[in-house]
């Protein structure tokens, strides 16, 4: 952890993806041309632009890319304006990592899992699921249901294509709102989707999406039989500090960006119904 | 994050002398966001704008800040440029480093300085501007004269000519104006009457011109294009569309001694009268104040008499409601007050008269049946003298005016000249300061006074004129040219009063929202290059409004009005300028303070239903800008508390920007 | 009279008239009442309290009020209504929404002007006619009930309802006050001294907004200085700049509209004096452009959206008032 | 002393109608009347878009002096606006004064765009107005200050 | 225990004072008391207590964090903080004494937040008994000692002199200091205050106000009460109780351009403010309602769930003078009572 924590680090902006028409994909690097710190999947860090704003951003890349770190984001404020109309080169600040993170050296360990996401949602997951395909022999089978509004608002298309849906004993399912053209795969929303593939109940799910996206598939999946203590999310509200200090992400007496954003549907019962 | 180019220009050297422009251009290269920057010699020229055009394109330019001469001068060519270019023109700035950099400062260092502060203040606006589009709104192809003189009748017949309805609204109960009055118009001596009651026939007769006579202009709201005006038609007690114009009733009436403004209070009219023969609309007109019937409800004869049954007296102001395209203001001008100008003896004695008065003196539908009496006594005077700039080119005394009357010169000469022509009897003098006659053939005629007709032309004021008991004037003048002091003992004094614009005008001009000079005259758009356009868009000016002009000058003016008018007329739609102000729906209060200071009424308030952030659903009572009404001035962002209220092109932030800049330490 | 306001309060609840009343609430101690909406006679009998404590000012309670479903009832103090009236000059407050019924007020105290006094922990008070007695942990003490009263009810400028639907008790007159006798002073010393009165009071300042959210000029749907888009959004005053920033704004927004109820000064934890940067603009208003209080007459032009062609220059400023 | 006074360059915002004043300045330009460059021009349609708060942003920014300049009244080219801009800013600096701040660091004029010479000699004025005042340090923000 | 006369403390003032920076409450203008950094001339107030808490010494209003420079594509980042004076606070109430460990819960919790531990590091808290509190004061409900106040020196002042008791390393060294002004003794004096000053105690009209329930477990039920809506609705939103309580610890983080750079700081916000938790997409809390309700969960629940059930709130008493509307910490509790019975 970094001792000077709201002091934060210059990041470099060394690329920067299209992925769709209001999500992209920037690549940063520190000073020095390496990795700004290490992270675990699910961790967030604080990006800003000095004048502009200061946010936190769920890292995308998985903690087994040692060269960069990545950050899929979404255009809908002041700074995620300024941050895509920004160029290569840019310089930006940087801090954390924060929060806690997916357990996958522990709970998630030698399990199957299911990947559920939509749009945007996809974004911490992505880091979930790149640092569990590096270290393939830890986990059982994989299972990814990904849905957008369209085709053209799928984050990360050609990764999934060229690579996840490459790999052995990984199993993709994509779906998209309304049928279109060019489009021969599922339509649907993603609670449904879910509820018809069934996903084998020994799993542990892995949920990320819009608030309610997320409602309605822990519904579907308390249908087929799932309990909550299966079941992660990520979580996301106003943060400023990113250290649970300047109290205003909580949720009870947990801070989202210190004891979250990582938590179990279990754990979320017990905390009062406020986000 | 804009892209911005910068565009710094030379104009010659009238840039380039004082301020460093290649370092202007450089360091504004620094800037945050700007991808392009460079200097030319004449941005304007085509090479210039060629060069932005371009850079537009290879550097695909959010943004552009020209420093150059001022917006006034050139913004309107580089907004068009960057159109050409692709780029919305709002999207370029002009950072004024002529007219309040270069031109102002001698020191070049301290000027480049400024110009680079100027620069990054319009670099730091253009990066809050946003694309704007100008809205469209219709013309309503009709023009409104208001004054129905000789320049109101000269415009409305040229509009009319081309295809375009035109109302004129005419405060008397006949158009004509003052040139109904005069008798001889100079140069030619031809009858003023003579020329132009056909002209005011025509008007009466041509099927796209409506004359509202007896009628005042009550409010005027919306913009050019879009005049909304309510007329009020006064009360003539008389059904216009019955009266003949027979005149019975105003030879019936028992009311007799009613001083008649026609003739300038020279003799008297009915109560129910018709200004003079050639009236139009020739009907007759009740005088309310002076009217038995209307006033004590006892005579009625002029009903009883009219066997066209036009006679009303329960007749009531009407407003009626007009839309316009285009406003000709022509609302003339009248004599000064002369109850100042005791030294002349104007308010003791009847044989001291304005020059107007003395027209009505030798009309032949005067008075006097146009034969020269003295209005003392009616005998015939044989000494008459002429007083020049009575009130015109004056000091600030508080009573006179500092301009020249310009049409007093002429008409004195051509008094004098007539005269002298009818009666070779008479001793005439002109007292003068200067005698100013550019005009085609103006100076022949003056001189055709003097040296033909023998009148008597003395460089001088006149001090005094003192009424002595025995019915003579005695004048006291002060001859220049011959360094002597004269005594004349004269029958009639004539005095030139200079001419002010009509006083109805003040309030008009407010009405209108066009502006005024501190002599009421109205203000044109642009001294030289645009004399018949006031600079409220969509309001022309015709005649002595102006400033003081003669017949061919104001016949000229109302022609050059009306071409104008018919310009915008011709148009369909025009184009509104986008940069108004609009309301924030969301932290709207609702509390109607913008309303209360707009001054074209453009914000009106409604009750909205909202979807709240709880998901409730809430009626609130919000702003809504009218954005063609809107004129963009900003009275209402400041009113308005919450900032709810914002110009669009002067934003709140845009404004606070350029402060920043401005201010900035380094 | 409380008992009175209970009755009629009672009266009109039960009847449907109105859905619920307005007004306040007795507290821990004798001094701590605040604003409360019953619903039921319940409730009322329960806590409805009116005394010398009753200080706060109802009428910006009705912005929301008045948009709930029914009608409210409430108690309006002859200076509320001037705020009262403002607001529906304003159309902040609906008005077939608002029973008012206006009752009479010889003025109200609170417990940091009696602590300000030296009245330390205050167990009780009562006022009998025109003396309080005060009961505390170390003794009962007294004191003249004009000892007392904050600055705004000592110079209370009317003791006239505005507007109401009903009043209980009698009406008073519209008074001759001395409230500008303080600003006149301020006015009268040198600019060095009014800057370093300002400095000293300003200064306190800890950007509570207390001022502007009890304010019932204030009510506009989202503040310039909550807005990060205004450009002068603030927090806290990082620098002395701010905290006149800050106060001369707020001044500036509510000028010609503010019905000098002396909220701001009552809520003010620092004590600063803010009603005369609000008087300041009233006496100026009054001197410059004619007698005006915001509140007085609905139909009247705030004299912020209204001018004449005569209107003094702003440079009377340089010639006007204060030392040079 | 004496030296400090000389060497001050104030900073003057001059805040210009785009009607009257801004040509105003213009004309001053076009007959090369000079005045000092520490006046930098403001072009704002009318004196009535001028909020306080701009004012009030100028001198947190580190501005000496602040300076409307509108159509002369009754000229508005939007008949009203510095009708209200007058009154809004008499009680501005009304208020400013009140609070001890030097009144002669504000100031409103009414500039005709015939006025080219009035224009200069108005900043002329001021501008030496406000060096004799010296540096706004009533009004300042530290955190603008270097 | 030390003693020293009254008549001496100015003395011990400028001896402090010639080292360290002194605070120490002074009555200012509205005659209300107020830290104010010590100068010749100076009297200690005789307030029972600072408007504002001491937790600006340590937590302070507004506070620089870094500065950034920006030229082109780049930023530069520099920390802004110079070395950190050594001060002594005089004058704390037991109250404020004990905020500040429940402050350090917070900013001294991994990971420390370094500004305030060097202001925690280089501060003597000198805390003086209280002898009259006031109808307001329950600190005692926290288990505070007002008689027997905390800090690295506690002071009683009896009649004319001053008592001083060393509790800490750092107060040992503020003693040293002072020692050519000190003598010993002054026990008996001490004891007879804090028994009269705990009879007083014992009469507070809020000293039985109890939290029984209060804390973690009842956490869902009291976040549930329908007693927040009567609650909050006389709440104006303002920030008083959190700007003077000594407890209240939220803070926002904003940017200023200074026309230079851009200067980040931090300062105090309020959980009662609308935008508090404002998000491009949404506001969780909505309503004062639910903002009223986070603060007082926060100090009733959530921090005693995190904090082994020690309560956020020393019961200082500050917010129940100042809330412009009278709601308060121990309205709130009273009426919650009932919720957890």
């Amino acid at each position: 952890m970094n001792s000077e924590t709201l002091i934060p680090k210059i990041g470099v902006v060394t690329d920067i993806r299209i992925d769709t028409p209001d999500v992209r994909t920037f690549r940063v690097v520190g000073l020095d041309g390496k990795k700004a710190f290490e992270h675990m999947p699910g961790q967030c860090a604080m990006l800003s632009m000095p004048g502009v704003g200061e946010a936190m951003f769920s890292i995308t890349s998985s903690p087994t890319n040692t060269e960069y770190m990545e950050f899929s984001i979404k255009k809908c404020g002041c700074l995620t304006d300024w941050l895509h109309a920004m160029e290569v080169g840019q310089q930006i600040t940087i801090r954390g990592p924060y929060g806690n993170y997916f357990p996958v050296e522990t709970d998630l360990k030698g399990q199957d899992l299911v990947f559920i996401a939509g749009g945007i949602g996809l974004a911490p997951l992505r880091s979930v699921i790149n640092y569990v395909r590096a270290k393939r022999g830890n986990y059982g089978k994989l299972q990814v249901i990904y849905g957008s509004r369209s085709k053209e608002d799928l984050v990360d298309y050609q990764e999934i294509l060229d690579e996840w849906m490459a790999d052995e004993g990984v199993e993709v399912n994509l779906t998209i709102d309304r049928e279109e053209e060019g489009w021969d795969g599922h339509v649907g929303f993603v609670p449904n989707y879910v509820k018809e593939l069934e996903p084998d109940l020994k799993s542990k799910v892995l949920v990320c999406g819009p608030p309610i996206m997320i409602k309605f598939t822990l519904a579907g999946l308390k249908e087929l039989g799932f309990t909550e203590t299966q079941v992660y999310t990520t979580m996301e509200l106003r943060m400023k500090c990113g250290v649970g200090k300047c109290g205003r992400c909580n949720i009870g007496n947990k801070y989202v960006c210190k004891d979250g954003p990582v938590f179990r549907f279990d754990q979320l019962d017990e905390l009062p119904d406020e986000y | 994050m804009q892209r911005i180019g910068v565009f710094v220009c030379w104009c010659g050297s009238n840039i380039a002398a004082t301020v460093d422009v290649a370092a202007v251009s450089d360091t504004l290269k620094n800037e945050p966001g700007v991808v392009f920057s460079t200097n030319y010699q004449y941005m304007c020229s085509e090479s210039g704008q060629n060069i932005l055009k371009d850079a537009i394109r290879d550097y695909q330019l959010t943004g552009v800040v020209i420093c150059s001469c001022s917006p006034r001068m050139h913004e309107a060519t580089f907004r068009k440029a960057a159109a050409a270019a692709g780029l919305n023109p709002y999207m370029v700035e002009i950072a004024n480093i002529r007219e309040q950099c270069s031109w102002i400062h001698k020191d070049k260092a301290a000027g480049t300085e400024k110009a680079i502060i100027l620069g990054r203040a319009a670099i730091a606006k253009v990066h809050l501007n946003a694309p704007l589009t100008a809205g469209e709104s219709p013309v309503t192809k009709r023009a409104l004269v208001i004054g129905g003189g000789i320049a109101g009748i000269q415009t409305a017949l040229d509009i009319a000519e081309a295809g375009f309805e035109v109302d004129i609204v005419e405060k008397q109960p006949t158009i004509g104006g003052k040139m109904t009055q005069l008798d001889k118009t100079f140069p030619t001596l031809d009858c003023a009457a003579c020329i132009l009651t056909p002209k005011m026939v025509d008007c009466a007769q041509n099927e796209n011109i409506s004359i509202y006579a007896y009628s005042e202009v009550e409010e005027v709201k919306g913009f050019v294009g879009n005049f909304h005006v309510k007329i009020r038609k006064k009360a003539r007690y008389v059904d216009t569309t019955k009266c003949t114009g027979c005149g019975l009733c105003t030879e019936k009436c028992p009311v007799k001694k009613v001083s008649n403004e026609f003739n300038l209070g020279l003799d008297n009219r009915r109560a129910v009268y018709i200004p003079f023969a050639q009236a139009v609309p020739k009907v007759a007109t009740i005088d309310a104040d002076h009217c038995n019937m209307l006033k004590s409800g006892k005579c009625g004869l002029c009903a009883k008499v009219c066997t066209a049954g036009a006679i009303d007296y329960k007749q009531k102001d009407e407003i009626i409601d007009r839309e316009y395209g285009a406003i000709v203001v022509a609302t003339g001008y009248q004599p000064i007050a002369l109850d100042k100008y005791d030294e002349f003896a104007y308010s003791q004695s009847k044989d001291v008269v304005t020059s107007l008065e003395f027209e009505r003196l030798t009309n032949a539908a005067g008075p006097t049946g146009g034969t020269l009496l003295r209005p003392s006594d009616g005998t015939h005077p044989h000494t008459l003298v002429f007083v020049q700039c009575v009130g015109s080119r004056c000091e600030d005394d508080g009573r006179g005016k500092s301009y020249c009357s310009k049409i007093c010169c002429m008409y004195t000469a051509k008094h004098a000249m007539l005269v002298r022509e009818k009666y070779p009897d008479t001793e005439v003098y002109v007292f003068y300061i200067d005698v100013r006659t550019p005009g085609k053939n103006f100076d022949e005629f003056y001189r055709r006074a003097v040296e033909e007709y023998g009148v008597h032309y003395i460089k001088g004021m006149v001090g005094k004129v003192a009424p002595r008991a025995d019915g003579k004037l005695m004048v006291q003048a002060c001859d220049l040219l011959a360094n002597e002091q004269l005594h004349i003992e004269a029958d009639m004094v004539i005095l030139a009063a200079a001419i002010e614009p009509d006083p109805s005008a003040r309030h008009l001009a407010t009405m209108l929202t066009a502006s005024m000079d501190t002599n009421d005259f109205f203000t044109e758009a642009h001294p030289k290059l645009r004399p018949v356009e006031s600079p409220t868009a969509g309001i022309f000016l015709s005649g002595v409004c102006q400033g003081p002009k003669d017949i061919p000058e104001t016949v000229s003016q109302a022609s050059a009005a009306a071409a104008k008018a018919i310009g915008l007329l011709a148009k369909n739609k025009l184009t509104c300028n986008p940069c108004v102000a609009h309301s924030d729906e969301w932290m709207c209060n609702g509390c109607s303070a913008c309303e209360k200071v707009c001054p074209y009424g453009a914000i009106t308030y409604m009750d909205k239903e909202f979807r709240m952030p709880d998901r409730t659903t809430a009626i609130r009572r919000v702003a809504s800008v009218n954005p063609a009404v809107c004129q963009g001035c900003g009275a209402c962002t400041v009113a308005c508390p919450s900032g709810a209220m914002d110009l669009d092109g002067f934003s709140n932030s845009q404004i606070m920007a350029e402060v920043d800049a401005i201010c900035k330490m380094k | 009279m409380q008992e009175m306001m209970i009755a009629k309060a009672r009266e009109l609840l039960k009847s449907g008239a109105v859905q619920r009343v307005l007004g306040w609430k007795a507290g821990e101690f004798a001094y701590d009442v605040e604003p409360a909406v019953f619903e039921s006679a319940q409730e009322l009998e329960k806590s409805f309290v009116y005394n010398d404590f009753c200080g706060s000012n109802l009428s910006k309670y009705l912005i929301a009020q008045s948009r709930k479903e029914g009608k409210t009832l409430v108690f309006l103090k002859p200076c509320d209504t001037y705020s009262f009236s403002q607001l529906l000059a304003e159309h902040r407050i609906v008005r077939e929404n608002v029973y008012a019924i206006g009752i009479p007020c010889q003025g109200k105290t609170d417990g940091e002007t009696l602590k300000g006094k030296g009245f330390t922990g205050i167990l009780s008070a009562q006022c009998e006619g025109d003396t309080f007695t005060v009961h505390t942990l170390y003794g009962d003490k007294t004191a003249a009930r004009a000892d007392v009263l904050p600055e705004r009810c000592l110079n209370c400028k009317s003791k006239k309802h505005m507007i109401y639907d009903e009043l209980l008790g009698e009406d008073g007159e519209v008074l001759d006050s001395h409230r500008f006798d303080m600003v006149e002073k301020l006015e009268k010393m040198t600019p060095d001294e009014r800057f370093a009165f300002w400095r000293g009071e300003l200064s306190r300042c800890i950007r509570c907004n207390a001022c502007r959210n009890v304010c019932p000029a204030c009510t506009c749907e989202k503040c310039v200085f909550d807005n990060d888009a205004s450009g002068i959004a603030q927090k806290a005053a990082a620098d002395s700049f701010e905290e006149n920033m800050f106060h001369i704004i707020r001044a500036f927004h509510v000028a010609g509209r503010c019905t000098d109820c002396g909220e701001c000064s009552r809520v003010c934890p620092q004590n600063i004096p803010l009603h005369l940067l609000n008087r300041k603009f009233i006496k100026d208003i009054n001197e410059l452009y004619g007698a005006y209080q915001a509140g007085e007459d609905p139909d009247a032009k705030s004299p912020l959206t209204d001018y004449t062609m005569n209107d003094a220059e702003p440079g009377i400023v340089y010639h006007r008032g204060g030392n040079q | 002393m004496q030296n400090e006074m000389t060497t001050f360059k104030p900073k003057i915002v001059a805040f210009c109608c785009n009607w009257c004043s801004y040509a105003g300045a213009d004309l001053a330009g076009t007959n090369r009347l000079t005045y000092p460059a520490d006046v930098k021009i403001i072009r704002v349609p009318c004196s009535c878009r001028v909020n306080p708060m701009f004012i009030l942003r100028a001198f947190q920014r580190g501005a000496d002096g602040v300076i409307i300049c509108g159509c002369h009244p009754g000229d508005c080219h939007y008949t009203t606006g510095n009708y209200y801009a007058r009154r809004r800013m008499t009680l501005l600096f009304s208020m400013l004064d009140f609070l001890g701040i030097e009144k002669e660091r504000t100031r409103v004029e009414w500039v005709s765009a015939a006025e080219g010479a009035k224009f200069a000699a108005t900043m002329n004025d001021f501008v030496a107005t406000v060096t004799k005042l010296g540096e706004n340090k009533r009004l300042e923000d530290l955190r603008c200050k270097k | 225990m030390k003693q020293l006369s009254l008549e001496k403390l100015n003395d011990l003032f400028a001896l402090i004072g010639q080292t360290e920076a002194l605070y120490l409450p002074v009555d200012d203008a509205a005659g209300q008391a107020a830290y104010r950094r010590w100068q010749p001339g100076y009297t200690l107030s005789k307030a029972l207590n600072t408007v504002r808490s001491a937790k600006d010494f340590f937590f302070p209003q507004t506070e620089n964090l870094v500065d950034f420079k920006m030229q082109g594509k780049s930023i530069e980042v520099i920390d802004p903080r110079t070395e950190q004076e050594n001060f002594v606070l005089f004058g704390v109430r037991a109250c404020d004494a004990r905020s500040f460990s429940i402050l350090d819960k917070v900013f001294l919790a991994d990971p420390v937040d370094t500004y305030y531990q060097s202001r925690r590091e280089h501060g003597t808290i000198v805390t003086l008994a209280c002898t009259r509190p006031e109808e307001t004061c329950f600190c005692t409900v926290f288990g505070i000692d007002p008689a027997e106040p905390a800090g690295d020196v506690s002071c009683w002042i009896e009649e004319n002199t001053l008592f001083m008791k060393a509790n800490t390393p750092k107060g040992d060294a503020l003693l040293t200091l002072a020692a050519p002004l000190l003598s010993e003794g002054g026990d008996d004096a001490v004891a007879a205050q804090q028994a009269a000053t705990r009879s007083v105690l014992a009469r507070l009209p809020l000293a039985k106000l109890s939290l029984d329930g209060m804390g973690g477990e009842s956490m869902l039920k009291l976040f549930d009460s329908d007693k927040w809506a009567e609650l909050s609705q006389a709440c104006i939103g303002c920030g008083t109780c959190t700007f003077v309580c000594p407890t209240c610890q939220c803070y926002d983080i904003k940017d200023f351009n200074t026309g230079d750079g851009v200067r980040r700081f931090r300062c105090w916000d309020s959980c009662m403010y609308s935008d508090f938790t404002r998000m491009a997409h949404g506001n969780p809390r909505l309503t004062q309602r639910e903002r009223f309700r986070q603060r007082f969960m926060h100090k009733l629940v959530y921090f005693p769930a995190n904090n082994h059930g020690e309560y956020g709130c020393v019961g200082c008493g500050r917010c129940l003078s100042k809330c412009p509307v009278s709601m308060n910490i121990v309205k709130v509790a009273k009426a919650l009572e009932g919720e957890v019975k």
